[in-house]
């Protein structure tokens, strides 16, 4: 399944890349698997995702929770606590 | 309703006077306008950069803007959000809420402002002689969001 | 801080210009603009006649803005009340505090309009086709006012 | 001793005069005597100025209760609940 991710602000900063449009393996259906799955790149990935970490995630531009479904061709968003206004 | 993100400055009096202008029903406008800081307190020029989620953004506000709708008498409103570089004392957000009575126009402004805090999805960046850096989010603003209760906490 | 009583229409861009475009620690200005409704919904030109005790008015309101910054940061403020002949939409009042934070701005904004609308010597008349008759004081501004407590109230 | 007396608003035009300078006797040494002075002017005084009804009275610019003391020259006003704003 392909799935497009963002990061943004510091996130991208950190991670050198805005966006990326990765093929996931068929085991990964939550998005408690798709993080699990950024964090063994290991390097920034495993810190920045660690569990501990605030940071937001959005699927198809909706906040959700870690139990949320990823579909095909979802636009699955990660970015820091928001700081607008 | 009118959201809007962009990098202009906006025009107070413009956006103000469109929501009560053409509607002799609305007896009350309530506004917030948020402002660039000067956080160096004059120890050289500093810069905010704001970075923003196209898209999400306006579904991120339109949604809070529903959600005050859904709460009190909205007979109009403005939510216009600047990005890019910013210097102290420019406006950064203005929302503008127009209801028949004071009550309603101060609960949904502040209620709009309270969740576009911790909601909308806006970075702030502080670029300073010394360096840049991101600016943190702020629990009290989750607890500002927190006391208005329901769902859309 | 800006009193004033009059019978000329008053520029928003200007007045909530002057409270933060000179001060950079000003980060939120809280603004309530209250309006002339139509009360006739149309049915015949309706006007509104305020009238004001000079000298008691601009006294109450820098009382009242005094309490406020009592309770608040408040780095500015201004109110502006008009009197005379107003049509519907024309603006009646501006309230508009800067602060350093937006809860600060928003509650001292809201504190100065309760006790405005129920300190401040102003009286409205409706001026009809059908008549005039002087507006009726309404409990709901009293409780308002009276939910911020202290002996100010 | 003299004071200034100040009507506004309904009161005003129920009164059908705007101010007067009366001479008050000298029995006369608080707002409540004041007020029962007035009332003591029969018609449309004792009507509006009756204990149920709502006005508010300031001395000086200043509101204040029924127990407040008069001095000579002490602006009076006298007026129905403000409708400001």
């Amino acid at each position: 399944m392909k799935v497009r991710l963002l990061y943004f602000a510091r996130l991208r900063e950190v991670f050198a890349t805005g966006q990326e449009t990765p093929d996931i393996p068929e085991n990964v259906t939550t998005l408690a698997d798709l993080l699990d799955w950024l964090r063994q790149r290991g390097g920034v990935w495993a810190e920045e995702l660690a569990a501990g970490r605030a940071y937001r995630v959005a699927i198809n531009q909706d906040l959700v929770e870690r139990d949320a479904l990823l579909h095909e061709s979802d636009e699955v968003a990660i970015f820091p606590p928001v700081t607008g206004g | 309703m009118k959201i809007a993100v962009q990098t202009e400055a906006f025009d107070l009096n413009a956006e103000v006077g469109a929501l009560y202008q053409a509607n002799p029903k609305v007896g009350a406008v309530a506004s917030f306008l948020g402002l660039v800081r000067d956080i160096n307190e004059g120890q050289g020029v500093s810069t905010l950069s704001l970075e923003h989620y196209p898209g999400m953004t306006e579904k991120a506000l339109a949604q809070i803007v529903e959600n005050a709708r859904q709460r009190w008498e909205v007979l109009d409103a403005a939510v216009i959000h600047r990005v890019g570089a910013l210097l102290p004392t420019e406006p950064i957000v203005l929302v503008a809420v127009a209801s028949g009575h004071r009550g309603d126009a101060f609960a949904a402004c502040e209620f709009i402002m309270d969740f576009l805090k911790t909601r909308a999805p806006f970075w702030k960046k502080e670029v300073t002689p010394e360096g840049e850096h991101w600016v943190d989010a702020r629990e009290s603003d989750d607890r500002a969001a927190a006391r208005w209760g329901g769902s859309d906490t």
